[in-house]
């Protein structure tokens, strides 16, 4: 074990993958000996080679249809998107083949060895551009996996199963907490599933189902509610695609109530899936609506970040109502 | 002259524009239209065996076009795109390969798949979208793949493949494979985003990569010079990217495999990938759905039926001895008679079980889709009659 | 009035556009003197120039990114993607800056004047990539607005909406029904208003909400459920963003049931969208769970499109297990 | 020779490669380092008066960026972006336009922006994200924007302004309004797909668009020459699409007015789009959050320095008796004080109303968003310590 922040894991677990594997490649844009904006493939180049850990042009339809031919000849190929926000000119070559590659052949060829990591999120001054929290773009698209962590043992874990899970994996870090989350982290190589809810905190009374860096907010959240009295269950999705809706399910069935909180525009988001399937799975448990704590449906703006951010307080009073419902 | 130092470029003091006119690029070519050898030209060394399978191939293509179009034509097939006219560019590009280098393409060179060994049954099945599809019928007509051959299963997005070709060439190169890669697409897809992202990083990574433009004069009914491009073609942007580039005659299968031949080894040898800009014409509809006569001459079709590849080089072979009248209407009927003898196979082999419609979205199926799965096919025992292919295969079947 | 078929209704639009005002444009791959490979614009360089309705280069980022700048200079942008599997190349430009241009800028330039129009949907032997309905994708982006006609009449009348709306507006064209739906459209000039639902058809038992091709769906399910004694209420919600949730809402507060259908996959569908927020602002009336109909959450296959439908049988089922919970 | 009928191509029978070596683009320098006229130059017809404005402008932003990076080190701006060394090509190439040009910047073009008559109070209330800023404080600073000034508001997603600069001039051309659209980009910006999107679109139609590639040696941390592409940098590229190409010296005012001038001719009177390619080098990091010294050595910075083009700019023309050294002390001097000034004045203005987060996502705003502002005004009001700068105005303010 070492404390390590959410960088130091991401980096580790790419260490780990590329001395496991020859075939593992990392690139994008600056990701190269400069070890990339925030840092996060330093060191990778001086260990294996400026071959195995570049820098690629700035083009990410580029970077992504790369990738996708890649690791369609049987390589791990590892590509980051410098912003979250600049994943979108990549977005045919996610949606329409990294996605669609291993049915559309029957299987006789697949990309599963692809991984996209990408800084995503807000809470750093950003403004519209970089502070997007795009997963539900990606969410509607079956033949991808959707992964984010919550803080660095889950994004060391969750990122090598990525790597080597035989699906491509879209790989969502909050950049918020890059250096802000720190624990204990094993140095040697482990995995966590994909696929499968954490219930990061048990409780009766209500569920707040977040992902990513709001998790940070639904714990907090719910540390104020247990102040009133109100005992809260926390989920976190971990992955967003396939998703765990029997965790959701079965934890809505017990408190009877749900908040689900995330950092994108409210209409369209993930949390409207959740909700969604939930009220089919639990109707006749539900004891008041479930509830979407959401951005704005506006562009992520600078000036009023602070207002606009999905904080905790947000999330309390959906607890609060919900409860009183 | 000065230089500049960091750029090491020559300094000039007149402000003087370069345009297109700066970098015309020829073509090369080697048989002329009436199947003659242009003067000065170095043919290709080229065994007969090897040239009358390229014949071969060829003459079987042109059937499987004009044959599938016609059972298209009668309802037999939903859609069909033939490469009528092009036959050379992919046939003759494909057999300067070896079978261990990977083939991407757009969709209009069936020729370098026929080429690679797809069986006439395997095209047919395909097109049937029946349950011996390799892509199990999840794609409409004409999108085949053979992980077996190396041909890459076709997608309709365009150019999208152009930068898997330089991620695949990229692997290849690092497994030192001694192998490459040969990315088909169209002069139309030359305008796609992905063509410039590939190329540039083709040219960056020094990847083992031979992209082959067919230009082809049309992008559906989009005629290419001054609507497609301003320039001169395609080949200039190869030139721009610092690659290797050469422009052939795409209806001259020798220069085509002369310069394939070249550009494979550049490529493996030296790690320097080449874009090879084929000129060639259309002489169909862009598909079955389309209708040419909309938007282009007979005149302009008939000067370019003129320059048809197959009779070009069948003229050729002939003049070599190496081929008669009469080899060439026995090689013509026993491929017809294959294409006919398989179409009819084909076109009775049921299709996929429906079990089929979940695999492979994922490496196994999340347990929703098998929810989902389950749904469908209670839904289905429910209405049979609304379903009646599947319905009666739901409970038996492969799966 | 005249009898025309959905293809026809675009035509007389986009020439009633043109005739308008010189600013109009149209543009896109083979839309020119040939009419684009569905017909929509035909005749319109013949009547009004081969600089005013043209062909593009085949690329689709660049379609938009011209749109948006004509947009942006005053002109009205109508661009068409050819198909709406081919739309994603373009996502960036849509998605970034058609949607944040005038936030972005502070309301000193906008792009107001963009129309996309795009044919989208199945039925029609498509596979994979002649087949994909998808809006969802596009209703997570505040910013844009999404209309998406059922019928002739009303296609007509919200693309002529749609082009001199200040805003940009993606335009989705059920193809299935380009040829298959005719009525009685009036030749002159009249508008549609944007964002608002209709309803379709009144009934006391149960909702449907649906939207473009698929509202044919809803009306047959609703034809068959009549015959059982179930009286449908079927909205169209014609917009999907922004949409009509008030319209849904009142209609679900007085059925008591909501079955919302879309030819998209399931998972992040705009069905998601509509059933959250219907089960939040009408949690104290509904008496089943919202049902989704949907398609499955696969690519979109060739061989087993007639299953993988979304069909009128699908909706029916759906209406009774909501009836019967 | 032969030509090819259909294609007008010149036939060759020998398989030659071509690569980038065919063409090499020379670079236009009129100033040499030293501030002298290169022998047989042409200096463009230039008077005092302009001359003034052009160094005026560069000595405003050289303070300006030079303070504003100070500022942010300080944490009185969240962040700067600076345009240091590359003054020479926005403001020489701005110089060369009518004020009714459309200007569509990527990000370090504030010398443009300054030349058309953007005051330091305007620019200190964008980077302050003040409520008098233009842009409502929705972007981070730098992301400057005036319609007035027909300058096109920034925005960071890359190169996406370079196909609108395509269709804007499209706009320009058919209002034939005598105006053109002049879009700067960087050299990592043109491996977009959006740039070879545009360029290619800009020569089909023909519009009045001059494209400014500043070519600074890095994007970020990537250099340009063989990890942004492997040919003979940007330039070749408008060759490959046939449209008019020049490179300059981008450091050289003189070089780049001229180029700009002469190539504004093309657009407006022949509607012939222009590449022009600016050879330059970023003195300062990325943006303020970048720190050059991981990637590039000491001693490439000082050979940079050496060809600084504001000090050839002032050599120049204290040569010419148009300046003194006095004269441009003076001018140093007043324009510091005026940023001075400005800051202090623009750190001390409100931000935007609340209200604002609303407007302009569409032309009014809709019921829904109108809701979610409404609670959210209501929490705020619950919790005014939790945002204290907005609880203060929530109800009163200018909206
Ligand atoms: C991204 C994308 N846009 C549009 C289409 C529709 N489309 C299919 S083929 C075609 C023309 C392609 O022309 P070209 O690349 O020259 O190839 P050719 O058909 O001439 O062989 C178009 C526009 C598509 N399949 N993919
Ligand atoms: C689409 C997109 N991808 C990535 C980025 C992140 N980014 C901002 S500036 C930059 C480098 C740009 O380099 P260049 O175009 O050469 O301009 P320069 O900064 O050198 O002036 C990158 C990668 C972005 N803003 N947009
Ligand atoms: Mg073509
Ligand atoms: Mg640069």
């Amino acid at each position: 074990m070492a404390k390590m922040n959410l960088l130091q894991a991401i980096n580790s677990a790419l260490d780990i993958a590329m001395a496991k594997s020859e075939k593992v490649y990392s690139f994008g844009e600056d990701t190269g000996s400069f070890g990339g904006v925030f840092r996060a493939t330093s060191g990778l180049t001086e260990k294996y080679g400026r071959h195995r850990n570049f820098n690629t042009p700035l083009v990410e339809q580029g970077i992504l249809g790369f990738a996708n031919g890649l690791a369609s000849q049987g390589s791990y190929a590892i590509a980051e998107i410098q912003f979250g926000d600049y994943i979108f000119p990549a977005f045919d070559q996610i949606v329409n083949e990294s996605a669609k590659f291993r049915y559309r052949s029957g299987n006789e060829f697949n990309v599963g060895g692809l991984t996209i990591r990408t800084p995503y999120g807000g809470g750093i001054a950003g403004g519209h551009y970089h502070s997007q929290s795009p997963e539900a773009y990606f969410a509607h698209t079956p033949g991808l996996k959707i992964v984010m962590p919550r803080n660095p043992y889950m994004a060391k874990g969750l990122l090598l199963s990525a790597i080597f899970d035989p699906n491509p994996v879209l790989f969502m870090e909050p950049k918020r907490l890059y250096r802000a989350s720190t624990g204990e982290v094993p140095e040697e190589e482990y995995s966590l599933e994909l696929g499968k809810a954490d219930v990061v905190r048990e409780g009766k009374d209500l569920t707040i189902v977040a992902w990513g860096a709001q998790v940070e907010m639904a714990e907090k959240a719910a540390d104020k509610a247990a102040e009133d009295g109100i005992d809260c269950e926390i989920i976190d999705l971990v992955s967003l695609l396939p998703w765990d809706a029997e965790t959701v399910a079965k934890s809505v069935m017990k408190t009877g109530r749900l908040v689900v909180t995330q950092e994108a525009p409210l209409t369209s988001g993930f949390a409207s899936e959740v909700a969604a399937t939930v009220q089919d799975k639990c109707f006749l448990y539900l004891e008041s609506p479930i509830a979407r704590v959401c951005g704005l449906d506006t562009p992520y703006p600078l000036c009023h970040e602070k207002e606009y951010f999905v904080d905790h307080l947000k999330v309390y009073e959906a607890i609060k109502a919900s409860m009183t419902y | 002259m000065a230089k500049d130092k960091q750029h090491q470029l020559e300094i000039v003091t007149e402000p003087k524009f370069i345009d297109g006119s700066a970098l015309k690029i020829p073509m090369l070519q080697i048989l002329k239209e009436d199947g003659t050898v242009q003067k000065g030209a170095q043919v290709p060394e080229l065994d007969k065996e090897l040239a009358l399978k390229m014949f071969d191939t060829m003459q079987f293509i042109r059937i499987l076009d004009e044959r599938m179009i016609a059972a298209q034509r009668q309802g037999r097939i939903s859609f069909y795109l033939s490469s009528l006219g092009e036959e050379a560019a992919s046939i003759g590009s494909a057999a300067a390969l070896d079978d261990g280098d990977m083939i991407m393409g757009q969709y209009r060179e069936q020729g370098a798949l026929a080429y690679r060994g797809f069986t006439v049954e395997q095209f047919m099945d395909q097109l049937f979208s029946n349950e011996r599809d390799l892509g199990k019928g999840r794609q409409m007509p004409v999108h085949y793949g053979s992980a077996e051959l190396n041909f890459m299963t076709i997608a309709s997005p365009l150019a999208t493949q152009i930068p898997q070709a330089t991620g695949y060439a990229f692997g290849q190169k690092m497994d030192k494979s001694g192998t490459c890669t040969i990315c088909y697409f169209g002069e139309g897809a030359a305008s796609e985003g992905d063509f410039h992202a590939a190329l540039n990083m083709a040219a960056v990574y020094k990847v083992p990569a031979i992209f082959f433009c067919r230009n082809n004069g049309y992008a559906i009914s989009t005629p290419s010079q001054g609507e497609q491009y301003a320039g001169d073609g395609i080949a200039p942007r190869g030139v721009a990217y610092g690659m290797k580039t050469i422009r052939v005659d795409g209806n001259d299968i020798l220069a085509v495999y002369q310069a394939t031949q070249m550009a494979r080894k550049l490529a493996v040898e030296d790690n320097e990938p080449v874009l090879i800009e084929g000129m060639s014409y259309r002489m169909a509809g862009h598909s079955t759905s389309d209708d040419p006569t909309g938007y282009r001459t007979r005149d302009e079709e008939d000067a370019w039926r003129a320059k048809d590849p197959l009779a070009r080089f069948q003229t050729y072979l002939i003049k070599k001895k190496w081929l008669t009248e009469k080899d060439a209407e026995e090689i013509f009927a026993e491929k017809k008679a294959a294409v006919l003898a398989a179409l009819k196979k084909a076109e009775k082999v049921p299709a996929p079980h429906i079990d089929e419609l979940i695999n492979d979205v994922y490496d196994t199926p999340p347990q929703q889709l098998k929810e989902q799965l389950e749904q469908l096919k209670a839904h289905i025992r429910k209405y049979p009659e609304a379903y009646p292919k599947t319905a009666s295969r739901i409970d038996g079947g492969e799966k």
